[in-house]
């Protein structure tokens, strides 16, 4: 469905050549929901933005439906982009029209009546919650509403493809949720395909079928959401991971109130992960049932992805110190992945921000 | 009534001796205003959006065009409007006929004004947000929805602002229309009022010119309300 | 003449007062004259010689003479109308010899009158021009400045408001007039009044195939008569010289 | 230290009045992280830029720092605004200046020597990541770096007060976590105030200690953090949290893939909340021992909140009705709120978006 | 070199003949054009400045002083150039000591430029995003600070672009020098290459003044680059 081979874009300044995307390759396929994640300025805008030819790159080639788009006439890229929908991170609304007239814009070479144009463009509107705004100016909006009316305009054309920058950002999370349903229905029922830029982790886990991380301009890890979110290569994703499902956190404030843990001798604080089958098993039950085992859950986050339940738990076991051997190898026989708390490395964050805030203050 | 008319009369015997003429200027100089107001519009906007859509960066960028109108304006500009008018001569007649008289006035009034036009729609459409235009390419809009839909629909609010200062300069280069016989208000104030020492005929014209100079800023500040979303 | 023809005759400015009259005379005699007024010297040459008007009544014999040279036109007067001395003014000075070193005079720009003011300055002793310049000499032409004086031209319609700011001002009859000036009284030197002067002379002037039409004819004489003579004294303070005759 | 007391704000727009902000009165107290959450629309960006007097309220009264911000003349009104640190929704940098230069602009008055406040700058960078971009213009900005100048600029001044409009929302999760612990820190070593409008209860949770949800421009519930994560009392505010803790998300999930249930004869599926203490009971394992009912967590959510663990777990019990029934007593006497599962109506979202999506696919 | 010349003077011997003439005209035009843009920009600079934030929404809203300023400034646009020098001799005299001359003619080139470049630079300035002037309100800045580090700031190159538009709008003004004897490229063009017929005359000094006009137009381009981020 959509092709990008060896991209590269670089941006010319004064002093010198940034080099924004670096030889990405990437296919996504029909019906893929993709998400793109990745640090602020890792590139991931200006490669979406390749895709439309909104950015054309610096070297690579880009397929849209099997067409060639960098090989295509005016006209005929015109049409193409036709087909993919676009909803941009600062918006772009047209300020002279209102609402409904962004939206209508967007209808402007639809083989529908006049009639049915308005019909549609009042239900699109109906349908992101801002049927009451439908006549006015976007300079009236809160950024909430006027992401709102990027997104229908973005999906009026019944598109294809569409590519979403940050498309839910400045939307509570409500709002997302019903937006992300919206998404994934039209995903479902007409084959949408979907490109998503996002940093909340969440869109990523309620959607997403595929995810690509983005670090420096490259690809660094790529594959569907399963696999990425149940065994990260990369250091990155890792990163991402820990962060979205606040295991890093929990272990700071653990680490932080100690008193928390309520630690007895025989005690020991162990990180427990699994993915998929695992929580079929009453794994806590068993414990105790087979080793005696008390568990006490400190910090837990348990949820269902793609239809795979994965699991994040840190617990407190005990036990003598034999039960507790015993049950940590139950544990792993079971495929889930043990680890003493005191072996990780409670602060293990990569410095986006350097700690040099004490200048500062 | 009649003590006003009297009081009138006493404080300006020369505008009361010529009553039809002052009438006479005033719709010269609305007539010549506003025909070349209209052609030179049209023009000047079509150049305007030319610069901007062939500028670098443009939806549709070729320096080479972009070079050759901006020469073509800046040399339009630089051409002393006198001499303008004697260059457009043979053109004028075969547009009015004639290349004395009002009417005739008309077509350097018009040539005189589209490159200083051309430039301030240049310079208004430049203002559109390129985002906006951005947005507008993505949903596959032609060159020429961009140009109506986008950037003179978003520039509306600018583009009436620079017709405004556009239109009052042009009300100034009517007053040249003397050279050709074309009267108008600003012939009148100098041709009568102040060469002959006719002060209450210069500053009745210059009044009246005046209040044509409100009454067109007067509308270019409602419609730029109307037009500001 | 046949009823409604309607004459389009050429001016420069608005001191038609003579010509408003010979128009409403003409009326009576189905004569339409209309009046069209210019604010430059050249327009009404050019536009004669294309025909968007049919006569012209503003210029000089000389400055006429110098047109058709340049334009290759052939122009050619059917009258005359007025001599109009050119007179040399000054707030400062009562003679012309009282002209100090170094003093600026102001003269009218225009192609007509920036010669006829330069020879007049060299009639008043003040300066010299170069004699191949002919009758339209310009300021570059001064062969020799005695006095050094600065010559500065500056629009007809400035001359009289320059006095203020200039030793002395070259001014036409008309725009002293308006000015309040009486060029026979408050001149400090006036342009002699003799054979010399011929070349000053005005004139109605009409295209050349046109100088027997009769309508034009008609028109030179309802000009040229006492009536107007009268109007001309009386609008000129008696200082522009009706010519005909 | 902030005092909104009867705040309205009325748009005046062609046809008809906008209330944006309807009779709000807040009290924020010096040290205080206060978060700000509602649907978007409901008039937050509005309430907070009534605090430093951006948006004149139309009724009502604004203390910061004891002083009445309304009474004050232009001239005091900036001193006050100097120490009121303001980071936009839509960044609002200058264009004309560099990153640097950005951030420089905020420092103007400050009586730091030349040297000090170039150092500063270059720190602040530093803090936000952007050390990098120093001499950069933000036209060449990614939406998130620009966001990171915003804030930096916003720190510039060592403010006693910083609004936050939506300042991490284009930020990654890492970049988030690392702005988070910066604001945090400034709280804790100055004090400083800090209101902050956010779409991501991730952020609430991570820093704020007291929180207001706003909705069609009123303030319709409002304490701290723990009460109202663990015992909201308003509909909306339920809605939030659910939707924070993907509870209901995950109670979708569940009922879309019954198969995941995997139910036997005597298992129930129960929905178990509990907040503080009790998790500090090994309460899975003692429903073994004392039971014999074993536990199997179908979806888990426990977190750390401000000191206070709170749990929110979906799971399967299984055991004989008697042995179900004694193990829900106890549950409950250790307070723990129990809920059947097919009490829960499943899909109880208010309908943001209505559900009219049919007509336009 | 020495065929070039003869060249010249076969194909331009009007201007042959008066080579410091040309020189000088140039030199005027470039003289009165640099001084009045001097002083027209600073005080249109002010003004537009006043204007925008006196106006509705402005950061010191005063209607009252925009309708005053706003009045001041139509009344300006609307007396004929010629009329505006006569109005002015007293103030000229009072400034240079003469009402003629290169450097009297300033005088009213600058009062008559004025007027037009402060709409242009209230225009240019309203382009500025309102949210940018908030975030420095927000941080407390004082007007200055704003008209200073925001308006003229992120202005700049709006600014530029009507700067060039009123130069060369200004360079066509100095035309009008030679009524109060000022001289000029425009006059020379006019006064002897056109009202003797010296053609070539018309257009050498034509050429010279789209020379000027094109350099403006040149720095005007590479100052809008410059100052656009
Ligand atoms: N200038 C304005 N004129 C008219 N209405 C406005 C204006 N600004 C905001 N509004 C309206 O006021 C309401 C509150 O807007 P506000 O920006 O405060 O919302 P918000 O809670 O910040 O939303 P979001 O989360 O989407 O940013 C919205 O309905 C909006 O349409
Ligand atoms: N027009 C430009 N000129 C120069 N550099 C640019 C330009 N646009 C983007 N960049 C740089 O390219 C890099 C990638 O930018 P991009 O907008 O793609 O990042 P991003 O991944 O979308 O970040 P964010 O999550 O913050 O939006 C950034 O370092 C940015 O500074
Ligand atoms: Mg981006
Ligand atoms: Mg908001």
């Amino acid at each position: 469905m959509i092709e990008l081979k060896h991209i590269d874009v670089h941006f010319e300044t004064k002093e010198h050549i940034l080099h924004a995307v670096r030889d990405v390759s990437l296919t996504i396929e029909k019906g893929d929901i993709y998400g793109i994640v990745g640090y602020s300025g890792a590139g991931k805008s200006t490669l979406v933005r390749t895709i439309n030819l909104l950015q054309r790159p610096s070297n690579g080639t880009v397929h849209v439906s099997g067409q060639d788009l960098l090989g295509l006439n005016a006209k005929d890229l015109r049409s193409a982009r036709k087909k993919i929908g676009m909803i941009f991170q600062h918006f772009n609304l047209m300020n002279a029209r209102t609402v409904a007239g962004n939206v209508h814009y967007a209808l402007r070479s639809s083989s529908l009546s006049s009639e049915e144009k308005k019909l549609k463009v009042t239900e699109l509107l109906d349908l992101v919650g801002l049927a009451d705004k439908h006549d006015v100016y976007p300079s009236q909006l809160s950024g909430g509403q006027k992401q709102r009316v990027g997104i229908a305009r973005a999906l009026a054309n019944d598109p294809e493809v569409l590519l979403c920058d940050e498309a839910t950002s400045a939307l509570d999370p409500k709002t997302t949720l019903s937006i992300l349903e919206l998404l994934k229905d039209l995903n479902d029922k007409l084959g949408l395909t979907i490109v998503i830029i996002t940093h909340e982790m969440e869109v990523i886990k309620e959607i997403c079928n595929k995810v690509a991380v983005m670090e420096n301009g490259s690809v660094v890890e790529e594959g569907d959401i399963v696999s990425i979110f149940t065994d990260p290569k990369n250091a990155l994703t890792q990163e991402f991971i820990n962060t979205a499902t606040h295991i890093d956190q929990a272990l700071v404030k653990l680490a932080k109130h100690p008193s928390i843990l309520d630690l007895h001798d025989n005690d020991t604080v162990v990180r427990l992960s699994f993915v998929g089958q695992s929580t079929n098993e009453p794994l806590i039950a068993s414990l105790y049932s087979r080793f005696t085992v008390t568990t006490n859950i400190l910090y837990g986050d348990i949820e269902i992805l793609y239809d795979t339940p994965i699991g994040n738990l840190i617990v407190i076991l005990s036990g003598s110190s034999q039960q507790l051997k015993q049950a940590v190898n139950y544990l792993e026989s079971q495929q889930v992945t043990v680890q003493q708390l005191e072996k990780i490395q409670l602060v293990n964050k990569s410095k986006v921000i350097p700690l040099n805030r004490e200048k500062i203050i | 009534m009649n003590r006003l008319l009297n009081w009138l009369e006493t404080i300006a015997p020369n505008v009361w001796a010529i009553p039809d003429r002052i009438l006479q200027s005033t719709w010269q100089t609305i007539y010549m205003t506003l025909i070349a107001a209209v052609i030179a519009g049209t023009i000047g906007i079509t150049f305007g959006v030319i610069l901007v859509i062939t500028n670098r960066r443009g939806i549709l960028e070729k320096p080479r065009l972009y070079n050759k109108l901006e020469q073509f304006i800046n040399t339009g500009r630089s051409v002393p409007f006198i001499i303008l008018m004697a260059l457009l001569a043979p053109f004028t007649r075969f547009i009015v006929g004639t290349t004395i008289g009002t009417t005739a006035a008309i077509v350097p009034l018009t040539i005189g004004i589209i490159p200083f036009y051309s430039r301030q729609v240049e310079n208004a459409l430049l203002e559109v947000d390129p985002g906006i235009v951005e947005a507008a390419e993505s949903m596959g809009s032609s060159p020429l929805e961009i140009i109506f839909g986008v950037y003179l629909k978003e520039g509306l609010p600018s583009l009436v602002r620079v017709s405004a200062v556009s239109i009052i300069n042009l009300i100034g280069l009517t007053t040249m229309a003397g050279v050709v016989g074309g009267g108008g208000l600003g012939d009148l104030a100098i041709a009568r009022g102040y060469n002959r020492y006719q002060l209450d005929i210069t500053i009745v014209s210059t009044l009246l010119i005046m209040l044509i100079v409100f009454v067109t800023q007067w509308i270019g500040r409602i419609l730029i309300r109307k037009t500001t979303h | 003449g046949n009823d409604g023809e309607t004459v389009r005759l050429g001016v420069v400015g608005e001191n038609n007062e003579a010509w408003e009259s010979v128009r409403d005379r003409l009326a009576d005699e189905g004569i339409n004259l209309e009046i069209v007024t210019f604010s430059d010297y050249q327009t009404p040459n050019t536009a004669l010689a294309d025909g968007d008007i049919d006569l012209n009544a503003f210029q000089t014999v000389i400055f006429l003479e110098d047109f058709n040279d340049d334009t290759g036109n052939d122009l050619t007067p059917i009258g005359d109308t007025t001599l109009n001395p050119l007179g040399i003014y000054s707030e400062d000075v009562e003679d012309v010899s009282d002209i100090q070193e170094g003093d600026t005079i102001v003269i009218p720009n225009d192609a007509s009158n920036e010669g006829r003011a330069l020879i007049l300055l060299q009639s008043a002793g003040l300066l010299e021009v170069d004699p191949e310049a002919g009758n339209h000499p310009v300021v570059d032409d001064i062969t020799s400045n005695p006095l050094n004086l600065n010559i500065v031209t500056v629009a007809g319609n400035q001359t009289a408001r320059s006095l203020t700011d200039a030793a002395a001002a070259v001014i036409n009859v008309g725009m002293a007039v308006d000015a309040g000036l009486i060029p026979s009284q408050d001149a400090i030197f006036l342009e002699p009044v003799n054979e010399d002067s011929e070349p000053y002379v005005n004139a109605i002037v009409v295209r050349s195939e046109d100088v027997d039409n009769d309508i034009y004819q008609q028109i030179v004489d309802t000009y040229q008569t006492d009536e107007t003579a009268e109007i001309i004294a009386e609008t000129t303070q008696n200082s522009s010289i009706p010519v005909w005759d």
